[in-house]
């Protein structure tokens, strides 16, 4: 079986979904979406630990041998974000029992199931597949998913949102498409490893120039890369909580990892970093995402568009240290889709939790007055959590910020350095009106102590946990992700 | 001659955009994408993709349709607003039109059978596709077999729009049962 | 005048292309915008398949008598892209009508007002 | 219009046809154009066609919401599970090879059951498609 | 029992104290017996790391390596003693003065402030034996953290206002400023472990090195420096004892401590680079002191004088001769012994008579004379006057300063020697000689912990006048490496 756990880590949540319509049950419904999301996890580390000891695998589907089939590959890369996905699927899974419950009408809930399942699917799809066109094929599987599991949120605006978003994730898509279309009549093929290989060969570069644009285009969107990140913020806010949790700690995080695959597997080869100015666009517009999607953070009123706002400058982090496409740079990049994961994931968590109990489908920043009396832990942990989103030694966010730190220094952008301090200053503004407004406003008349439902407080909780965990002991989100920089070739020399 | 052929209907198509584009009434627009499916499908039967030609007719001209009809019928007729300053979405299509025909002025000519993609992957396909499958439709073996981890991935795509319809639209059980009530 | 008859293809491809992106930015009915996202997103058929075509060539279903046949692989990648076309369609069809019946239209500014207007504190039901 | 004989008589003729179509273009996708999805959508049209003329309660009697479900669900499933023969079998996922005597043999018969899952869930899910729409039509109308 | 272990019990005391104190909420007596009983078990556990230090030992404990090459670690060298000596006593002693004054005062949700003000011991404990950068860095971010909610633990707009204050000014300063020269210090050195000599010594020269040097001054915004100092007057919100213990000790002495440490065990032999920042203390210290003199509120008026004792530590450092070096240690000491005696006092004042103005003050010391006996004691060591541990820690400073022949240091000393007399003895003055206003409610002392606690501050800062040997033993050592 070990030789299958390619295929198996996909087909275990691809499977379930159909399970789940046949069923027709939501507590079904439930226990087969969790068993499915810990069947990945334990099929994504058990890849990881193989990786490490055997080097990359390939799987090829059907038995057609690639380029003609379709092939998996799980290398250092790959095989760290697969655990990332499926560790937070696994994560959020529990949680999910109770608040589906308390936010989605009983009739859509086992479909609410399948579509998480099929989404984590999709993810972990897009992660270790490697074919161009599988790929799309997968992201429009996790997209039509999300869509449908955000438009299920308990506000209108939620339809308006999901609307937004499939706008602009079909216009990526389809972007991402034209671009695999021109490298496709280009090479020949859709193998990304084949069609690095024959690209080497190729001498006419003005259709491959512009399948690096179109494809940069596309995944941008998906992973709102500012400024096409419109629609985030609202996303984010109208999901339902579990949903938030789950996209916020995935989704941008598997774009991320297509973007530094074609960069540095596929286009890699043809030098482009050297031809193009890629490297200071991108730079460019992470210090302008991480700057001002802050500011507007700061002045938000509704928490959770806050921290979806926080995810979008989060988001120009990584795409920073793609930018300064040095070891330290590409190391933090990497660590930092694991770091800023585990935060976004325990604030969403936590909110839904208070959401829950204040009963209100949106939550104002003035909402959470005294919510250190009326739910302690809770505070607590948002307060953890936003500390390690603002990058305090001794949380996961530290790590992160040091190694662009450092990486910036190296490249001697002493400006970027700069940004990047005034966006996390930033940062702790936002998450401190927060942290002030639980700990020392005065909870409303009539406001009872109660705390989030077990469930979902103790995968909240784990969240919180890691966010402090990451932050001492870095073997996996730093290790893993050093390991992964040594495959893309940008080791430290 | 088939150049020519294809280049008239391509034409056809682009004037039924513009159509759309510039029509207010809904149920105008509906009409004339269908049009433009159907224009499409004819394009695809001269390029040889008589199965993507078929499908194309049944979904674009035939699924979608109907869908559009169903929902428009829900939504209601007209647009409200007139075309409000399009300048920028102008300027902006046109600088992707553009960034894609710098693209597309070095790919290999129309038809040029050295082209990569005649020369690579496809060969075995079509020599050793109906050996090797039994299949002689190359499309079904490659669709179905070579392919085949694709079109399960296509089949849920459909599975996943059609679950994510049913919770989007599904009533109350009750409700359900006999629609009249 | 070569090139624009080896390449008029494409550029019609592109034309469809923009066209479609053109109706999905600038039109403000959200009905209206699925159907520009459609049209850009059928405009890739023909960036696949076009190429694929061979003059003198036939469609590639293998039978005595004949040498050439057009590409097969760019058809099943097609027909997977249609596919997921009517699919992203109808997810979105069933988005407007929730959105028209929640809102009341399904113009795009008319609905930002609404939203406006309900403070973010207000659940829907 | 649905009081309309002719029409009626008609369609009882035709859906018929309209079916045996789709049976044809599901398993002459080998040799002609043609496949599951194709198919699915035709069959779909059949049904939808009744609906059409027999009003949409009756099309529901004959197919229901609940089975239109059930085959959305179940021809994935059933592609799914050819994979997982495959696997079963001692082959990759979706490896056809093994499912028969000798690999040819085998190809087909994984071909075949391949295409009539994504008949199914085709068919499937048009239908359900149609008769949410049409639904909510009816719930405007009033 | 080992050096490592000490070092464990020095950091898990007051943890343990804090967990205590946030369990047993129901329980004041017991949960204030545990902070008691932890305080004393750290005072004991540091005592008995001394003599090991003293034999030229270095008490090491690795926690965790966070990083490749950067590790969570303690290491306990001399500087480090005196502070943790410093802060584990005053943690005692304030101890004791704190329930009382908290009770007196029916002080809200006393448990979160057990917890808080222990972990903030722990903090300065961890700051105190740091080894490396990382590890000073992390519990000196921890120490702003866990303090907040001591600042802002009224909860009123005025708490609120000074927290934020309070959190941007140090929190800005330390991210913006220290955190960059941390990483400028790994980039240059490849290590950020403490090491005699200076892991920078030979790396680094010319602007570059006075850019750093700054760097690292103004981002150790708790030494307050002008300009950056108005977060220690805004944290005086904060309930007496806090102010007496963290921003008269751990805090503030905190800041101090870190600029010695990095003068003398990063920059080492390039620490010329400080000799700018020398004339910023030597503003600092003239400035602070004519704002204290102009301020009626008598804990504002005590928080100036501390931003101007702090800079004599920081001019110290900066002028490098080894006297002043040893003078910049033993000032730790002094100042805070003195310091705490002072707000002790002027919390008994607010608890038992309700003042906070020293115009308010005529004749106190009449119906309170224990505790303006200690504030005089107090008053004179900031001054620097016998028979006060002030007098000791100055003398070397000068000392110091004669020796580098700095001038301007010397007069700044002298002004503000002047200055420091002129604020603190009209109090006194007034405590005891001018006739308390007719229609005054009479009162006695504060509760007997409280002057017991003062007393005791004052006597230590008496003892340290006369056995001032073991903090000279130390501060030699210091000045030696």
């Amino acid at each position: 079986m070990r030789a299958h756990l390619p295929a198996l880590v996909v087909v275990l949540p691809l499977a379930a979904a159909p399970a789940i319509v046949l069923l027709r049950s939501a507590r079904v419904g439930w226990i087969v979406a969790s068993a499915a999301s810990y069947g990945a996890l334990v099929c994504a580390v058990l890849l990881l630990a193989g990786v490490g000891t055997h080097g990359t695998l390939s799987y090829a589907l059907g038995s057609w041998p690639p380029p003609w089939g379709i092939e998996y590959r799980v290398d250092a890369l790959s095989a760290f974000v697969l655990v990332l996905v499926a560790l937070t699927a696994a994560l959020v899974a529990p949680y999910g029992a109770r608040s589906f419950l308390a936010e989605i009408a009983p009739e859509r809930r086992y479909l609410a199931w399948a579509m998480y399942c099929l989404a984590l699917a999709g993810l972990l799809g897009m992660v270790i597949t490697g074919d161009a066109f599988n790929l799309f094929v997968f992201l429009e599987i996790s997209s039509l998913a999300t869509y449908v599991l955000i438009a299920l949120g308990a506000r209108r605006r939620a339809l308006v949102a999901a609307y937004q978003y499939m706008l602009m994730g079909t216009v990526g898509a389809t972007f991402y498409v034209i671009g695999v279309g021109l490298l496709y009549l280009m090479t020949g093929t859709l193998n990304l490893a084949d069609i690095a290989e024959r690209l080497r060969a190729v001498t006419e570069l003005r259709p491959v120039l512009a399948a690096l644009a179109f494809i940069t285009v596309g995944v941008g969107l998906k992973l709102a890369l500012f400024p096409l990140h419109q629609w985030l913020p609202n996303a984010y806010a109208c999901a339902p909580s579990m949903v938030s949790a789950f996209l916020a700690a995935t989704a941008t995080k598997v774009s991320v990892y297509v973007l530094l695959r074609y960069y540095y597997a596929v286009f890699d080869p043809l030098t482009l970093f050297e031809r193009l100015p890629t490297g200071a666009v991108l730079i460019v517009l992470s210090v302008a995402a991480m700057l001002v999607a802050s500011l507007v953070a700061v002045y938000e009123q509704d928490v959770k568009r806050l921290f979806a706002w926080s995810s979008v400058a989060q988001v120009g982090y990584v795409t920073l240290g793609i930018g300064l496409d040095n070891a330290a740079g590409l190391t933090a990049a990497l660590a930092h889709l694991v770091n800023h994961g585990v935060a976004k994931g325990a604030v969403f968590a936590l909110l839904g939790g208070v959401a829950l109990r204040s009963g209100a489908g949106a939550l104002g920043v003035a909402g959470l007055a005294g919510l250190a009396r009326r739910m302690p832990l809770t505070a607590f942990g948002l307060a953890i959590a936003g500390l390690s989103l603002v990058g305090v030694p001794g949380t996961a966010g530290f790590v992160t910020k040091w190694y662009l730190v450092l990486a910036a220094l190296e490249r001697g952008h002493g400006w970027v350095v700069a940004a990047i301090l005034a966006s996390s200053l930033l940062a702790a503004l936002y998450v401190w009106r927060v942290v002030e407004v639980a700990y020392l406003r005065p909870a409303p008349a009539g406001a009872v102590r109660a705390e989030a439902p077990g469930p979902m407080l103790a995968a909240a909780l784990a969240f919180v946990l890691l966010c402090v965990y990451f932050g001492f002991e870095t073997s996996f989100n730093v290790g893993a992700a050093r390991e992964a920089v040594e495959f893309l070739g940008r080791g430290a020399k | 001659m088939e150049a020519l052929i294809v280049n008239v209907l391509l034409a056809a198509m682009v004037l039924a955009i513009v159509g759309i584009a510039g029509q207010r009434n809904l149920f105008a627009a509906v009409v004339l994408a269908s049009a433009y499916s159907f224009l499409m499908a004819t394009v695809l039967v001269a390029l040889d993709a008589v199965d993507v030609a078929m499908t194309e007719a049944a979904v674009g001209a035939g699924v979608s349709t109907v869908l559009l009809l169903g929902a428009l019928h829900l939504v209601g007729g007209a647009e409200a607003k007139p075309l409000h300053r399009p300048w920028l979405p102008l300027a902006l299509a046109a600088g992707v039109g553009t960034v894609l025909v710098y693209g597309t002025l070095g790919l290999p000519a129309f038809s040029d059978p050295e082209a990569p993609i005649h020369t690579h992957v496809v060969p075995r396909y079509l020599e050793e596709g109906p050996r090797e499958t039994g299949v002689p439709n190359v499309v079904t073996a490659v669709l179905a077999s070579y392919r085949g981890y694709d079109t399960l991935g296509e089949t849920i795509v459909v599975f996943t729009a059609g679950a994510g319809v049913v919770a989007l639209l599904r009533r109350r059980r009750r409700e359900e049962k006999e629609p009249r009530r | 005048m070569n090139a624009i008859a080896s390449h008029f293809s494409y550029w019609a491809t592109i034309a469809l292309l923009v066209g479609g992106i053109f109706i999905v930015v600038a039109r403000g009915n959200l009905f209206k915008k699925l159907i520009g996202l459609s049209i850009a997103q059928s405009s890739v058929y023909l960036l696949y398949i076009a190429p694929g075509k061979l003059i003198g060539g036939t469609a590639p279903i293998v039978a005595e008598g004949y040498a050439t046949y057009a590409n097969p692989l760019p058809h099943v990648l097609i027909l997977t892209a249609i596919v997921v076309g009517v699919a992203t369609l109808a997810l979105g069809l069933a988005i407007v009508v929730r959105i028209r019946e929640a809102y009341g239209t399904v113009e795009e500014d008319e609905i930002l007002e609404l939203d406006r207007a309900e403070g973010p504190e207000r659940p829907r039901r | 219009m649905r009081s309309d004989l002719v029409l009626r008589v008609i369609a009882k003729l035709l859906i018929p046809f309209l079916l045996m179509f789709a049976l044809y273009v599901q398993f002459h996708g080998d040799y002609g154009p043609g496949g599951g999805f194709q198919a699915g959508v035709i069959a779909a049209a059949a049904i939808v066609f009744y609906a059409l003329i027999y009003g949409l309660a009756a099309a529901r009697r004959l197919l229901s919401d609940r089975l239109a479900e059930a085959l959305l669900a179940a021809g994935v499933a059933l592609y799914a599970a050819v994979g997982l023969a495959g696997l079963a079998l001692g082959g990759n996922y979706l490896d056809y090879f093994v499912l028969g005597g000798d690999p040819v043999s085998g190809q087909h018969r994984g071909i075949f059951w391949v295409e009539a899952g994504v008949g199914l869930t085709v068919a499937g899910a048009m239908l359900k498609l149609f008769y949410l729409f049409a639904a909510r039509g009816r719930e405007v109308e009033r | 029992m080992s050096g490592e272990a000490l070092l464990a019990l020095a950091l898990g005391a007051p943890c343990a104290a804090a967990l205590a104190a946030a369990l047993l909420h129901r329980r004041p007596n017991l949960r204030e017996t545990a902070s008691l009983a932890a305080a004393a078990v750290l005072v004991v556990a540091v005592a008995a790391l001394a003599p090991a230090v003293l034999a030229g030992e270095r008490p090491a404990l690795r926690l965790v390596e966070i990083l490749p090459g950067l590790a969570l670690a303690l290491e306990l060298e001399p500087l480090g003693l005196l502070f943790a000596l410093v802060a584990s006593v005053l943690w005692f002693v304030s101890a004791i003065y704190s329930i009382g004054y908290l009770r007196a005062n029916r002080e809200p949700c006393q448990s979160r402030f057990y917890a808080c003000f222990a972990l903030a011991i722990g903090a300065a404990i961890g700051v105190a034996a740091s080894a490396n950068l990382l590890t000073l860095y992390l519990f000196y971010e921890a120490l702003t953290f866990v303090t907040w909610p001591l600042v802002t633990h009224h909860g009123d707009a005025e708490a609120r206002r000074g927290g934020r204050t309070y959190l941007a000014l140090l929190l800005a300063t330390s991210m913006l400023f220290l955190l960059p020269a941390i990483a400028i210090t790994w980039m240059l050195a490849g290590t950020l472990d403490f090491a005699a000599g200076g892991i920078l010594a030979g790396r680094i020269e010319g602007p570059t090195a006075a850019g750093l040097a700054a760097l690292y001054a103004f981002g150790i915004g708790k030494a307050a420096l002008m300009p950056l100092h108005r977060w220690l007057p805004a944290a005086m919100v904060a309930p007496t004892p806090v102010s007496a213990l963290l921003h008269a000790v751990a805090v503030v002495k905190a800041g101090v401590f870190c600029i010695v440490k990095v003068v003398v065990y990063v920059f080492g032999t390039e620490a010329g680079a400080f000799g700018p920042i020398g004339w910023i203390a030597g503003f600092t210290l003239v400035g602070a002191s004519l704002v204290a003199l102009r301020s009626d509120n008598l804990k504002r008026r005590l928080a100036y004088s501390t931003v101007s004792q702090l800079s004599y530590v920081v001019l110290a450092a900066a002028i490098l001769a080894p006297l002043s070096i040893a003078g910049a240690v033993l000032h730790i000491a002094a100042h805070a012994a003195g310091k705490i005696t002072l707000f002790f006092a002027a919390g008994a004042a607010y608890t038992a008579a309700h003042k906070t103005r020293v115009s308010e003050l005529d004749g106190i010391g009449r119906r309170m004379p224990w505790t303006f006996a200690a504030f005089a004691v107090g008053a004179l060591s900031m001054i620097g006057l016998p028979p006060a541990a002030g007098f000791v820690s100055k003398w070397y400073i000068v000392g110091g300063a004669l020796q580098a022949g700095h001038w301007p240091a010397l007069a700044a000393i002298a002004a503000s020697t002047l200055l420091n007399a002129a604020y603190f003895l009209p109090i006194v003055y007034r405590a005891f000689f001018v006739a308390p206003p007719a229609g005054d409610a009479p009162h006695g002392e504060a509760p007997a912990t409280m002057v017991a606690a003062l007393l005791s501050s004052a006597a230590l800062t008496v003892l340290l006048f006369f056995f001032a040997d073991l903090p000279l033993a130390l501060a030699a050592r210091v000045a030696r490496s």
